[in-house]
């Protein structure tokens, strides 16, 4: 049934001109301008250019002897270890935003902390095996985000406020149940030295020493993340649900289901971190996820900054990525630039002034450029 | 020019006018506050039989006193999310203004009014800050005031220097703190509370202004080409909440201690937006009210008042607040529904 | 690995003289940590070495551990940790142990780490003890009373409870803890609590706030529920802080140390590490500090008993 | 001063509104390329061209809605720039746009006095609003209750009659319409002229877009065509006729007849027994055989769309039964429908339809996830970009690859992509709602073509439509609905007079009553 278009009237006549002009402007444009219109409209394109910038102003400060530290390969490596529970929540607000209907989940910093010690006392206390106890924890942590998947997805909250009301509950229970005491039993211990034990041949004597974390989690996570959103029908389902719930449903896709596992998936990573956390810190900590301003803030910034429209439907891992990998070489250059309590201030004005920037660019350039 | 419809006839007051009237005018109270009320009414009605004392002016007093920043901010926080918007950082901005206030009372050693209007005068100015980027800058409210929340802490940070500030006059007393705040038993920082809700409520219910906000909320676009002018709305609400932050951080000068540490405001944005979606606001924006946050705000702290009254571990209040989020906008969500399926 | 592990002291970490000490607070802006600098920037001009000093906006172990990162890759010579959460300070402290850094800890410390030394302003024993002995004084020995504490998890806060209670139900059989609450590093909620215990138990004569910002919460709610006299009041407050309660009554006493001293202390107890010489049972550190005791068992330096601060000799502190 | 002066001073007035020189580009489309407008006091002047022509862009400038790029504005002689929405209210310009704009949560009161309430020291007076809602709900044939419902809870129509109430509540002397008519019936369409004469007769100037040409001609005064971002011509109506509009927004001849086809099977795939669903539809009886096109008419708001809807799954069927393939089925959902063979084109392609941000190849493959796996559950790049590029080529559709996001297409061409996504996997039955709806004459011809031959190729087609001549052209089999029930059926001889009556509840006039159906479309269910 194939058919060559019959040439209409209309179509040769006056529309087709501008349909020509506008679509061939692109490949006509001279290579330079074609990298700025990428780096405003393309976040990651963006957020390379700044860690490039970033990197090359610190090491020419270096340089020139004003930092207090060399700010060199190993000790961005280092550095590297704060980026795995962050870029790891960010990778869930990121599936959770780009769900739609205003997806946002602020719960995440709860999960942690209950599920840290679910596992803590699984693992340290009640001495299920290891791998019992993370499948058993992850699983916890997977009811947490279908908690809210449902109050979202099925009952129809507000993202905003089920995961509010969740994140008090989950926080709360994390305390009670804890009797907001840390568990750091002898296994818990063990389980530490277990995991900074394992050396990767990778990372001999010459390459920087990448904390183990970012390849036993962070990695497997951003590829296995990459990979549910690209490359299967359930992240075409998320993508699409994300841009136009209504034509979803026409289109024959259950959103319910689809959303809700969303929030199913933000809570075992959650989980995951959860678990990580206990490792690197040698304690579950019932308010490992709470403390301070809490893991959720920073993880939703982290997503914004790597370009995941808080109207749903956009979003990419690389951008999750870069963006926290943009904020911890930010914040580890400014501690040997800045002395004092007045370094960790300064952390908080480039964050905000950071993510302000790249949003109010982002608005700008929009409508010039219809980029995302 | 001409009048489409002719205007100079009699009014003709009729009966069937005067009804379209009562109805075309927004509830007074809604729904979702009478609920609260009773919410509140029968909690306060067990914790008086449970804990003797809950029904003491010593009890109720305090937690009045506790409740006003709240839904002070809770006001301006209205506004916002009426319009569709959202401002996680007020905490920051509470940060900054009281840090202020309580510099110059200290060290300058100026009169309450002037350290007052100071304080409302910042805050304002941060609201106002928020705003412009808000409206101008064409970016979603959450991603703007995440940024300034960062922000405002560093500047709030900056201006503490490091070390606390000691030696708060009393003098700030007058907001409820003790016998000189109080009249007829009624707090102060209450009462101004309640005269800010009332015309607010006023505002939103009689003001071109306030019916505006809702218009906004509801669909900016349409706002828009009915000429309503969006964007200075829009930037008002963020002021006004700054301005609002201002007068609470003198509350919250005032209910705590001689002296003031760098922890003060942290959290409040999520209190303050708790109170807001308990009291029938929709996050979403076009619907909600003034008196609704007001009581979300007495139920809040109701609830972890009297979690620690009954002499349950007071890590359990937050479970509650948590519950009774799910079940106030749940049970909004689900009265909705039976109204869309009329 | 390439060159910033060179574990050689590098001279360049801050301006002064050839030793540097880096100190990192669980928390910065909070008058205790910042009067410990003042002590430690004391002891630096005295003993001619460097200090540096830098804490987190937040008590938060990661931020923290960003921190002593960042000091790590400075090559300071000695670094000593007031860490949130011990456990976790642990592997770093080992990590810096291992590129040639001397490690301690001071006002908390990371026990099953390889600090080589933990400056200590008070047993867990002589704050419990004091701030119980404190308050059972005005109280007559009897009586009920609360404890509003801060964080749900502090290790060292919970440490002081557990000697309170026991220490109560031991010495005063006649008195009794009806209730812990946590509020935060918040004044004003600490205040609430308290009014709200007061509420929930008429009969109560006694509050306990256990950190800086509850001791006075506490005091305050006291005042404003217009019982000074019939409830009583002890906290381990800052000086400057409770400097209006102690002078209204509404606070009995403060349970603290001299902290500045206790910074002045661990800027010693670096340059003892970086010069490698060891403590003896006791030590003369200053004038101020004529005989500080070391425990090798746990290789702990003693600041001294705890110091109870009064109306009366709150003004000999500055902060 | 002498009349006759005054009748020369008035022959001389300048009009009341002349744009001339005005250009406008959206980025790199250049939406208004030169446009030229007069439009004197007291007319009714049409404005009339292809989708995607510059229409609602050039009254957006009038409205202040948009700024344009170049040229001048003159309101009565006077040179004046309106750089927003309030400049233009204060000239008063006042505009019901092509989407009705309001504000769901609010009552229909408020909406309509939406910034420019009557106040009263600084408060809103409730009672003078009240007052006036009650003659306007009047004026637009609406009940007077309505003032206090919240216009979330009022169908389309009742929201486009609120807007036009809204355009009346304010003093105008400029009125702009951007289609009104697309959604209204013809009684509320009457209602409508009747207040667009009261207005001009007392010299307001009317704006009247519309694609219902020959409505056009009881109404207009003068007619302006626009094509492809141009004002063509003006013209007073009375010297053109339908067919000459037509091709002067073509800018061509139009080709217009029914396509012969061979008539289908009778292997009825799709049949409707008594079928009801809520008030939306009742008793409708429907079959749709295997090759055939049964086009279903009926304006908007008489149910048509509904049953497309209750095919489809997305609403109930409550009573009677719907046959496919010989069994009486409920698809509870749209997924359950797709399962069974079923496509649907929805009625709204930017709400219903298109995934805007993403790439035409997403558009195209989301309705057919699994055709896009070899392993279920995955998605393998190389065969969604064969499925995209084989839609393209197959549906003619103007882009330059697959991986250009939809947002940017013209209407016609996005209106193909999403009519792909229907064809991935090949459907027995293929329901579409309003095919060409927003769609231009080109664009709508391809999609007539495309359609015929998928019945050619055996697929059961079913059509809902409001658009007559579409339904004459394409249609085996014509069935008309009013108020929610098939009012008639016809062959595909059918004029256009007896399918207007019978839509419009003219029983005498219809050729064949729902009793006297061809037969064949009954019995074949067993
Ligand atoms: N919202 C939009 N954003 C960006 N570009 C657009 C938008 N709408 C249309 N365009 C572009 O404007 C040009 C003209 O669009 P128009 O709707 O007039 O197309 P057309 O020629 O009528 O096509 P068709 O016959 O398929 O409807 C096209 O190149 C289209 O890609
Ligand atoms: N906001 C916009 N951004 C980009 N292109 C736009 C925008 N609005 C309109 N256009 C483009 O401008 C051109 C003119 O559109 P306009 O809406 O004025 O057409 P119209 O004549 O009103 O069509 P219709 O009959 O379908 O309403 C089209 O190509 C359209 O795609
Ligand atoms: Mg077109
Ligand atoms: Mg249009």
């Amino acid at each position: 049934m194939t058919a060559p278009a019959p040439s209409t009237p209309s179509a040769s006549a006056g529309a087709a001109s501008p349909t020509t002009t506008t679509t061939t402007v692109p490949t006509q444009r001279s290579w330079g301008s074609r990298v700025i219109s990428a780096l405003l409209t393309q976040r990651v394109v963006l957020l390379a250019v700044l860690i490039v910038l970033l990197v090359a102003v610190m090491t020419s400060l270096d340089a020139a002897g004003a930092l207090s530290g060399a700010y060199n390969a190993d000790y961005l490596a280092a550095a590297l270890i704060s980026a795995v529970p962050l870029a790891l929540l960010g990778l869930a607000q990121l599936i959770v935003i780009a769900s739609g209907r205003g997806g946002i989940d602020l719960s995440v910093g709860a999960i942690v902390s209950l599920t840290g010690i679910v596992f803590g006392y699984l693992y340290g206390v009640a001495n299920v095996p290891l791998v019992v106890a993370i499948v058993l924890t992850v699983l916890a942590g997977a009811v947490c985000g279908a908690i809210n998947g449902i109050l979202v997805s099925y009952i129809g909250f507000p993202a905003l406020i089920a995961t509010l009301a969740t994140f008090y509950m989950y926080r709360s229970l994390a305390l009670v149940l804890s009797g907001q005491k840390p568990i750091s039993s002898p296994q818990i211990q063990d389980f530490y030295s277990a995991a900074s034990a394992v050396e990767l041949p990778l990372i001999g004597g010459a390459l920087p020493l990448v904390p183990l974390g970012v390849f036993t989690f962070l990695l497997p996570a951003v590829v296995i993340v990459w990979v549910l959103l690209n490359k299967t029908t359930w992240g075409r389902r998320i993508y699409a649900i994300g841009t136009n719930d209504t034509a979803a449903v026409w289109a024959g896709i259950a959103t319910r289901p689809t959303r809700a596992s969303a929030y199913v998936i933000s809570g075992a990573i959650s989980s995951i971190v959860a678990v990580y956390t206990v490792a690197q810190f040698a304690s579950a900590r019932p308010d490992a996820g709470t403390s301070g301003n809490g893991m959720a803030l920073p993880a939703i910034t982290i997503a914004v900054l790597g370009g995941v429209a808080i109207t749903g439907g956009i979003g990419r891992v690389a951008g999750i990525v870069l963006a926290t990998v943009l904020v911890v070489w930010l914040n580890a250059g400014i501690l040997l630039l800045v002395p004092g309590n007045e370094g960790t201030q300064m952390q908080l004005f480039a964050l905000g002034a950071v993510l302000i920037f790249a949003a109010l660019l982002n608005g700008l350039t929009k409508r010039r450029f219809g980029g995302i | 020019m001409t009048q489409i419809l002719t205007r100079d006839e009699p009014p003709l007051e009729t009966a069937v006018v005067r009804a379209t009237i009562r109805r075309i005018l927004p509830p007074a109270v809604t729904g979702q506050e009478w609920v609260l009320l009773g919410v509140i009414a029968v909690l306060w009605v067990i914790l008086g039989i449970t804990t003797p004392a809950f029904l003491t002016p010593g009890s109720l007093q305090p937690l009045l006193v506790a409740v006003s920043p709240i839904a002070l901010i809770g006001v301006g926080m209205t506004f916002i999310i009426l319009t569709g918007g959202i401002d996680v950082s007020v905490g920051g901005a509470i940060m900054v203004c009281a840090v202020v206030t309580a510099k110059v009372m200290v060290g300058a050693d100026v009169p309450l009014v002037v350290a007052v209007a100071l304080s409302i005068a910042v805050g304002a100015a941060l609201g106002a800050l928020n705003g412009l980027l808000i409206a101008y800058g064409r970016v979603h409210a959450i991603i703007i005031t995440f940024g300034t929340a960062n922000l405002f802490q560093f500047l709030g940070l900056r201006i503490f220097g490091s070390s606390t500030v000691n030696g708060i006059p009393q003098t700030l007393e007058v907001f409820g703190r003790g016998t000189a705040g109080r009249t007829f038993g009624l707090p102060h920082s209450f009462a101004i509370t309640i005269v800010v809700v009332l015309i607010a409520w006023w505002y939103l219910r009689y003001a071109a202004g306030g019916r505006h906000l809702y218009a906004i909320g509801g669909n900016e676009n349409a706002a828009r080409l009915a000429g309503v002018r969006v964007r200075p709305r829009v930037m008002g609400a963020y002021t006004i909440t700054g301005a609002l932050v201002g007068l609470a951080a003198c509350f919250i000068i005032a209910a705590g201690t001689s002296s003031l540490d760098q922890s003060v405001g942290a959290g409040r944005e999520l209190a303050v937006i708790a109170a807001v979606v308990i009291g029938g606001t929709s996050i979403l924006g076009g619907r909600g009210s003034v008196i609704g946050t007001l009581f979300g705000a007495v139920l809040v702290q109701t609830v972890l008042s009297g979690v620690t009254q009954l002499g349950w571990p007071s890590q359990l209040g937050f479970l509650f607040v948590g519950l009774f989020i799910i079940v106030a906008v749940g049970t909004d969500l689900l009265r909705e529904k039976a109204r869309k399926k009329k | 690995a390439g060159g910033g592990s060179t574990g050689a002291p590098s001279g360049d970490a801050g301006g002064g003289g050839g030793i540097t000490v880096a100190f990192v607070p669980k928390l910065q802006g909070i008058p205790y940590f910042e009067a410990m600098n003042t002590g430690g920037q004391a002891a630096a001009k005295a003993l001619g070495i460097t200090w540096l000093y830098q804490g987190p906006t937040t008590a938060d172990a990661a931020a923290q551990a960003d921190i002593v990162r960042s000091y790590i890759q400075q090559g300071v010579d000695v670094l000593v940790v007031a860490p949130n959460d011990p456990d976790s300070m642990a592997p770093l402290l080992k990590e810096a142990a291992d590129k040639g850094i001397k490690v301690a800890t001071s006002d908390t410390d990371a026990p099953d780490s390889v600090r080589e030394v933990f400056v200590n302003q008070a047993t867990a024993q002589g704050i419990g003890e004091g701030l119980t002995d404190a308050l059972m004084e005005p109280m007559g020995g009897k009586g009920k009373y609360a404890i509003v504490s801060c964080g749900e998890t502090a290790a060292n806060l919970n440490s002081w409870i557990d000697v309170q209670k026991k220490y109560t139900a031991e010495k005063y059989p006649q008195a009794e803890i009806v209730d812990v609450v946590y509020a935060g590093e918040d004044q004003a909620a600490a205040t609430s609590m308290a009014t709200d215990l007061m509420n929930a138990h008429p009969d109560l004569t006694g509050l306990v706030g256990e950190c800086t910002s509850s001791a006075p919460g506490v005091a305050q709610a006291v005042r404003d529920a217009g019982k000074i006299g019939t409830v009583f009041t002890v906290g381990l407050g800052t000086p400057q802080s409770m400097k209006p309660y102690l002078d209204d009554g509404s606070s009995s006493a403060a349970i603290l140390w001299n902290v500045e001293n206790l910074g002045f202390l661990t800027a010693w107890a670096g340059q003892q590490l970086a010069e490698g010489k060891p403590f003896s049972a006791t030590n003369k550190v200053s004038d101020d500090l004529p005989a500080v005791e070391f425990d090798s068992a746990s290789k702990t330096l003693l600041l001294g008993p705890a110091l109870r601060i009064t109306s009366k000799n709150v003004d000999e502190f500055d902060y | 001063m002498d009349t006759r002066s005054d009748a020369a001073a008035a022959a001389a007035a300048p009009p009341r509104l002349a744009l001339s020189g005005i250009k406008k580009s959206y980025g790199g489309v250049r939406a208004i390329r030169h446009a030229d407008l007069t439009v004197a006091a007291g007319e009714v002047h049409a404005l009339v061209g292809e989708n995607g022509a510059g229409k609602s862009t050039l009254i957006k400038i009038i409205a202040g809605a948009e700024r344009a790029d170049a040229g001048r504005m003159r309101f009565d002689g006077e040179d004046v720039s309106i750089s927003s929405t309030s400049d233009a209210i204060a000239l008063g310009v006042q505009t019901v746009y092509q989407e009705p704009q309001l504000f769901p949560e609010l009552s229909v009161a408020e909406n309509v006095f939406v910034g420019r309430e009557l106040t009263r020291r600084g408060r809103i007076d409730w009672k003078a609003e009240a007052r006036q809602m009650a003659e306007l709900l009047a004026t637009v044939g609406l009940p007077e209750g309505l003032s206090a419902v919240p216009v979330g809870q009022l169908s389309i129509a009742e929201q486009q009659q609120v807007s036009i109430a809204k355009s009346l509540a304010a003093e105008a002397s400029v009125l702009i319409l951007d289609e009104p008519s697309a959604i209204l019936t013809d009684s509320e369409i009457e209602v409508l002229f009747s207040v667009i004469r009261r207005l001009t007769s007392s010299g307001v100037s009317v704006i009247y877009i519309s694609h219902r040409l020959d409505e056009l001609f009881r109404i207009a005064d003068t007619v302006t065509v626009m094509r492809d971002g141009r004002t063509v011509t003006t013209v007073p109506i009375s010297e053109l006729s339908v067919r000459q509009i037509a091709e002067l927004m073509v800018g061509g001849l139009v080709t217009e007849g029914r396509r012969e086809r061979p008539t289908g099977s009778t292997d009825t795939v799709l049949a409707l027994t008594g079928a009801s669903s809520g008030d939306r539809f009742q008793d409708v009886d429907l079959s749709v055989a295997a090759g055939e096109i049964v086009g279903v008419y009926g304006l908007i708001g008489s149910g048509a769309g509904e049953i497309a809807a209750a095919v489809y799954g997305m609403n109930p069927v409550t009573e009677g039964e719907l046959w496919y393939d010989g069994a009486a089925r409920r698809f509870r959902s749209p997924r359950h429908a797709k399962a069974a063979g079923i496509s649907l084109l929805p009625a709204n392609r930017s709400a219903q339809g298109s995934f805007a941000f993403q790439s035409i190849a997403f558009n195209i493959t989301i309705g057919s996830l699994r055709a896009l796996s070899r392993f279920s559950g995955w998605v393998s790049a190389r065969r969604e970009l064969a499925i995209a590029d084989d839609m393209i080529r197959r549906l003619a559709i103007k882009t330059p690859s697959a991986r250009q996001v939809i947002s940017a297409m013209s209407g016609g061409n996005a209106q193909k992509v999403i009519l792909a996504r229907q064809l991935v996997e090949t459907p027995r039955l293929l329901v579409l709602a309003e095919p060409t709806q927003g769609v231009d004459v080109g664009a709508k011809e391809e999609i007539h073509r495309i359609i015929s031959q998928l019945a050619d190729g055996g697929a059961a087609v079913l059509v809902t439509t409001s658009d007559l001549g579409e339904v004459l052209r394409i249609s085996d089999r014509i069935l008309v609905m009013r108020e929610g029930r098939i009012a008639a059926e016809f062959g595909p001889g059918a004029s256009q007079v007896e399918i207007l009556a019978a839509a419009a509840g003219d029983v005498v006039a219809a050729a064949s009553s729902p009793g006297d159906r061809a037969p064949g479309s009954e019995g074949t269910i067993s």
